[in-house]
């Protein structure tokens, strides 16, 4: 586990060298090695390469979003519009961001981690890829012939009775997407508490691991609901079964509960892998242990847990139950308390580090600046009095993205960075890492800041039409927006160039600490040589280089 | 590995291996309930019906959990998992329920 | 620059002041939080900067201290962010006696609104200054959602369901109502206008335009058609409850249950009368459901809510908040 | 400790069945179970959903679900249940055969458990097409009781508003039921799978974990019937 920072690679003799003959991806490109894997590492690639497709899909149609709304009149038509923030919508949540971090850079590193030769069920890892592709294809499929338009959320009975889109497709395809993110969580369940190297007990684990291990608690007990959800809302376009039809005596409002049951939890999916990113990287980027390591480990299982009793505050102008919704808003800032804990944390464990500006770690900065704006706007609508203004308006847009982009894509981004040369074995070029992370942090700024005041002014979401007084902030949002677009193809670009040109990056380029930095880069099919047995605290930094 | 790791590699780990009558005694007493809640059910007991149904429902459950799914042979995190579930299950029931206790629509019966 | 283009949505009803006070509060206070951070971010980075590779910062525990600081400090103010939210909600959600009833019927993609004098307008409220306007609002097809940005009020609008809006107009002027739950294709056209007018304007209005039939007229005489009378009377041969006075009143149910005579009873009752049949009576009474339409569901029931015994004092306006609170009262005991 | 992180020369001499990435068969075996029980746990929020939809309509349709329940045989309903049951304990017993190493026994009793599961699926199918057959075609559709256009209320003797309450019951009935019918179907050719495995001596008394899991599944099947039969068969009014 030592390590000499200065000069890593040459420090370490019994390391293999920078470009070991024998790693994962040396064992062959044909088809078959790839789509027959079940080498987690390889699945973690597969999965990459698929939820950049996804996110390129899902951009697109977020920038007709954006171009119709440059205009109060709209520049397409009411149907167009309707389906491509549906299609956006989708896309972004059940096809990028749930599976984003965890069966990426969760599925690489995991195993890694924690010093195991794969995840517990290599086959179902392969198979939940299969679930994915077959999932995402055919959700594609429902929204490229015919469209979708009924939102995201598909609130009955809009899209029980009166869509006219392609509604059976897509839900069909939307739950088996949710299968592969069930058989994800159960593999990382058993791998986290079977597959432990000797020494590597609970709170020795990185704070990464147990990130995803809430995760996947949420993704085990949460998705199978909105699956089912998501059946009976093709069941009754199908068969006419009444569940949700006001007509037959059954309550459209009922379907917004068990929808949210999953989908509000399904944020922590999206934020809670990216928090525990965060926590690696604030310590390998100041050289310090974390501040607060248990608090940080416990708040991931308390928003895990917490975050399913809070649901309905997406639904306090539903006409629900005044002592209902006023449980839900109290436990609502109740799920806010550890979220606080972590960003208090993880400001406090930069304090007398050593701070390096790396690009990860710039991500790390846009990250605690722009979640804590998502965090503290989501006060506003938990609370009982403001949300009642602020709901279904762009103050809810601005907040979510805050939270999903800001967050969740800031974070898988500088995990992305961090661990790319761990990935691929190669370094990327370091100054258009730097200028690539400020261009989408201004944009995203530029897009999103001005939704927040629109919000508040009262424009409703999903306008593809809006008063005139709206223009302004629209114009600079979609201005951003463009800006973000540009920032977003840049990594796209270095990355992918790094992957055939970059200088080989070594086992370990940062200088960090964990037992994936103790494997070469990028790493051979059994990961280890011999199992490692881990006898230090993680976060070691103050020690490194000690023994 | 969990650090108190049991019995060496080698060794079954099916150290319980419960003999079969027990799995037929069982099987007597998921009948005996069956015929139970089928008989109580001809009787009226009010608000009471769903409890009582439930309740021998949630009795069979639990024989077939605990012995024909060995969970009473199992180790704790067997527990731990059934726990989680259940848990979030009642979330799940219970607090959509409190919406529905007392909100003010044709649905509700007071 | 486009006219009217301000960073605060207008303010011109009571409502609008409660909700704007919490949101400031919240602002100021998350606002103050965030700049901490901020700051505390900015200046680690800036001060701790690496400034050689053979750094080797001091080690620095945890601190149990700072770590319930800054769990309880929050939980406290958010706990307070919350009983303030809850008190405006609960507000929001309890008309005053006072208020006149608009009720309001969306359907995709328009809103039908009615006066209590019987006026009928569609996507355009006309409203007088001061007074208190109570909002019943059903839908016809999909879910709908009543948003007046410069009011902060929004209410879906559930088929199936009567929710209840109000609001008390504080500034002349004319203001955007919009459909903030999508509600299909043309959505975003679903808008329309809230005008508020001197209260003497108003009444200007109501007299310039056809004089219409008030819901209650119109409910009575629904009464009579659909043959309501030969049961529901208190001169008729007695099969059913006479409904005089019943609004607002706690009804005793065969079940041995008590519910409030409210809005959504009363409507309940016409399109299902099995569900809830009143202690001591036959469930005897037809469906009417499929056979009057929301309309004139809202005009009976308006026709119900009036019809107050002569010796009893004028009930408390039951709303779904009020009956919430009875029911809360009761669970308290 | 360090048995654990014995080189892999040293674990190949262990089970053939024995994965590349498990140190050893005991860390094997308790990974399979646990993941087993997480797929349990995430199939009981699956149901859980319609069990929540379920508690809603019942406490709002008192009478209706009373209605449609009285037109579910109950004696049907009975004996099923009962076949149901036997077959959780054939499945018992055939994971009881497979830990004594009686290979015989654990085949004979996975196929007991297929025939009793086919007779299951086969009363259901007799109870389903009861109720379907009616529906189709275009002229009359007396006694049908599926939901939708079709839907025949007179049968339950449902009028207005109740009978749509009725069809939300029987929209949970087919929901429910055909949902749990689904996993046996599913189970059924999983189990025959492993009893070819066990025929062909795969198992042993130290392993035999396919022949556990699919228990474990089985059983849980067998539990959410438990649970259908009250809720639907067994609903008097008040």
């Amino acid at each position: 586990m030592s390590t000499e920072v200065a000069t890593p690679v040459e420090s370490l003799p019994p390391l293999p060298p920078a470009h070991p003959a024998e790693s994962y991806l040396s064992r062959g490109w044909d088809l078959r090695s790839w789509l027959l894997t079940k080498d987690h590492k390889r699945i973690g690639i597969l999965y990459l390469v698929s939820i950049t497709l996804f996110f390129a899909i899902g951009s697109f149609y977020a920038a007709v979003v954006r171009w119709n709304l440059l205009v109060p009149n709209g520049q397409i038509s009411a149907d167009a519009y309707n389906k491509s923030f549906t299609a956006h919508g989708v896309v972004m949540v059940f096809l990028f961001l749930i599976p984003s971090i965890p069966a990426t850079l969760g599925n690489f590193l995991i195993p890694l981690m924690i010093g195991a030769r794969d995840l517990a069920f290599p086959r179902i890892n392969l198979l939940s890829w299969y679930l994915f592709i077959v999932g995402g294809g055919l959700t594609l499929y429902a929204l490229f012939t015919g469209g979708l338009d009924t939102g995201w959320t598909f609130y009955t009975p809009y899209s029980t009775v009166f869509a006219q889109s392609n509604v059976e497709v897509a839900a069909i395809g939307i739950f088996i997407a949710g299968f592969s993110s069930i058989l994800t969580g159960l593999n990382f369940i058993v791998t986290i508490h079977k597959m432990r190297a000797p020494g590597m007990t609970w709170f020795r684990l990185p704070l990464f691991v147990w990130a995803h291990y809430a995760t996947a608690i949420i993704q085990v007990l949460g998705t199978p609901v909105v699956a089912i959800t998501i059946l009976l809302v093709a069941l009754e376009r199908i068969f006419h079964f009444g569940f949700f039809d006001p007509n037959r005596g059954g309550d459209p409002i009922l379907f917004q509960h068990l929808f949210w049951f999953y989908s509000h939890p399904a944020v922590y999916i999206m934020i809670l892998p990216s928090m525990g990113v965060i926590s690696e990287l604030v310590c390998a980027f100041s050289r310090k242990r974390i501040f607060g390591y248990s608090f940080i480990a416990m708040s991931s299982l308390a928003i895990a847990a917490i975050g399913f009793l809070v649901w309905a505050h997406h639904m306090f102008v539903t006409g629900m139950a005044v002592y209902s919704a006023m449980v839900f808003s109290l436990l609502t800032y109740l799920v806010a308390v550890p979220s606080a804990i972590k960003t208090f944390n993880w400001t406090a464990t930069l304090y007398k580090g050593s701070v390096q500006w790396d690009t990860p770690m710039i991500y790390v900065f846009c990250f605690i600046g722009l979640f804590l704006i998502g965090g503290l706007t989501g006060l506003f609508l938990g609370n009982l009095g403001t949300d009642v203004h602020l709901t279904d308006t762009y103050f809810v847009v601005a907040h979510f993205h805050y939270i999903m982009v800001g967050g969740a894509i800031m974070g898988y981004l500088g995990g992305l960075h961090f661990w790319w040369p761990k990935i691929t074995g190669r370094k990327y070029v370091e100054s258009w890492g730097k200028v690539s992370s400020l261009l989408i942090f201004v944009g995203f700024n530029l897009t999103f800041f001005p939704q927040f005041l629109l919000g508040y002014l009262g424009m409703p979401r999903r306008y593809h039409v809006y008063p005139d007084e709206f223009q302004v902030l629209n114009v600079l949002s979609s201005a951003g927006a463009t800006i973000l677009g540009f920032g977003y193809l840049f990594p796209f670009s270095y990355l992918f160039h790094s992957f055939f040109r970059g200088e080989p990056a070594g086992p370990n380029p940062w200088g960090a600490i964990g037992l994936e930095w103790t494997t070469p880069s990028p790493p051979p099919t059994q990961n280890f040589e011999e199992i490692p047995v881990v006898t230090t605290e993680p976060y070691d930094y103050p020690n490194m280089g000690e023994e | 590995m969990q650090p108190q790791t049991g019995p060496p590699a080698d060794q079954p780990a099916e150290h319980h291996v419960v003999p079969w009558t027990v799995y037929v005694v069982i099987f007597l007493g998921l009948c005996l309930l069956t015929a139970t809640t089928v008989i109580v059910a001809g009787f009226d007991f009010g608000p009471l019906n769903i409890i009582v149904a439930l309740g021998i429902a949630i009795s069979k459950a639990s024989l077939v959990v605990l012995y024909f799914m060995h969970a009473r042979y199992s180790p704790r995190l067997t527990g731990v998992v059934i726990a989680a579930a259940l848990a979030f299950f009642v979330i799940l029931v219970f607090l959509t329920w409190t919406d529905y206790y007392s909100r003010p629509w044709p649905l509700t019966t007071g | 620059m486009n006219p009217g283009f301000t960073f605060t949505p207008e303010r011109a009803a009571t409502s609008a002041g409660e909700v704007d006070a919490v949101f400031y509060f919240i602002l100021v206070v998350t606002g103050l939080f965030a700049l901490g951070v901020w700051v505390a971010l900015i200046y680690f980075a800036v001060r701790y900067r690496r400034r050689s590779e053979h750094d080797r910062p001091r080690e620095i525990e945890g601190s149990l201290l700072l770590e319930l600081a800054w769990t309880l400090i929050p939980l406290g103010l958010m706990m307070t962010m919350f009983v303030w939210g809850a008190k405006v909600y609960f507000h929001l959600n309890r008309p005053p006696d006072d208020a006149m009833t608009v009720t309001v019927v969306a359907k995709r993609w328009m809103w039908k609104l009615q006066h209590p004098t019987g006026q009928r307008e569609i996507n355009e409220l006309h409203v007088p200054l001061g007074r208190a306007v109570r909002l019943v609002m059903t839908s016809e097809d999909a879910i709908h959602s009543f948003f007046v940005p410069a009011f902060r009020i929004k209410k879906d609008v559930v088929p199936g369901r009567y929710n209840v809006a109000w609001f008390r107009a504080t500034k002349l002027g004319t203001y955007h109502l919009f459909c903030a739950e999508y509600c299909g294709t043309e959505h975003a056209r679903m808008g329309g206008r809230i005008v508020v007018m001197e209260p003497g304007a108003y009444q200007a209005w109501l007299a310039a335009g056809p004089q219409p039939e008030s819901p209650i007229a119109a409910g009575e005489k629904l009464f009579a058609e659909l043959n309501c009378v030969t049961c529901h009377r208190p001169d008729s041969a007695v099969r059913g409850p006479v409904l005089t006075g019943v609004f607002g009143h706690p009804v005793r149910l065969a079940s041995g249950e008590t519910v409030i005579a409210d809005d959504a009873y009363l409507r309940e009752s016409i399109v299902n009368p099995a569900a809830k049949i009143v202690a001591g009576y036959q469930p005897v009474m037809p469906t009417f459901q499929g056979q009057v339409s929301e309309e004139q569901l809202i005009a009976l029931v308006a026709y119900l809510r009036s019809l107050v015994a002569p010796a009893q004092a004028v009930p408390a306006t039951v709303t779904s908040a009020g009956r919430a609170a009875a029911r809360g009262g009761e669970a308290g005991r | 400790m360090s048995e654990l992180a014995a080189p892999p020369a040293e674990r190949a001499v262990h089970h053939p069945a024995l994965q590349h990435h498990f140190v050893d068969l005991q860390q094997q075996k308790e990974a399979a179970s646990l993941g087993m029980w997480v797929f349990i746990a995430q199939e009981m929020l699956f149901f859980g959903g319609l069990f929540a939809a379920y508690a809603i309509y019942r406490h709002a349709y008192p009478e209706a679900f009373a209605l449609g329940s009285h037109h579910l045989n109950r004696v049907i309903g009975t004996a099923n249940t009962l076949v149901l049951i036997g077959s959780s304990l054939t499945m018992a017993m055939a994971v009881y055969s497979a830990a004594i190493g009686w290979r015989r026994g654990t085949v004979g009793f996975m196929l007991a458990t297929v025939l009793l599961g086919g007779v299951f699926l086969g009363v259901k199918y007799f109870e389903y097409s009861e109720k379907i057959a009616p529906c189709l075609g275009d002229q009359v559709h007396t006694g049908c009781l599926l939901p939708g256009a079709n839907f025949d209320p007179a049968t339950v003797h449902a009028e207005g508003a109740s009978a749509g309450q009725v069809q939300i019951f029987f929209s949970l009935y087919f929901g429910m039921t055909g949902l749990h019918a689904l996993h046996m179907i599913v189970g059924i050719p999983i189990i025959l799978t492993i009893a070819a495995m066990a025929w062909r001596g795969r198992f042993t008394p130290e392993y035999h974990t396919p022949v556990e899991l699919v228990g474990l599944y089985w059983h849980f099947v067998d539990i959410i019937w438990i649970f259908l039969f009250p809720l639907l068969y067994l609903v008097t009014g008040h």
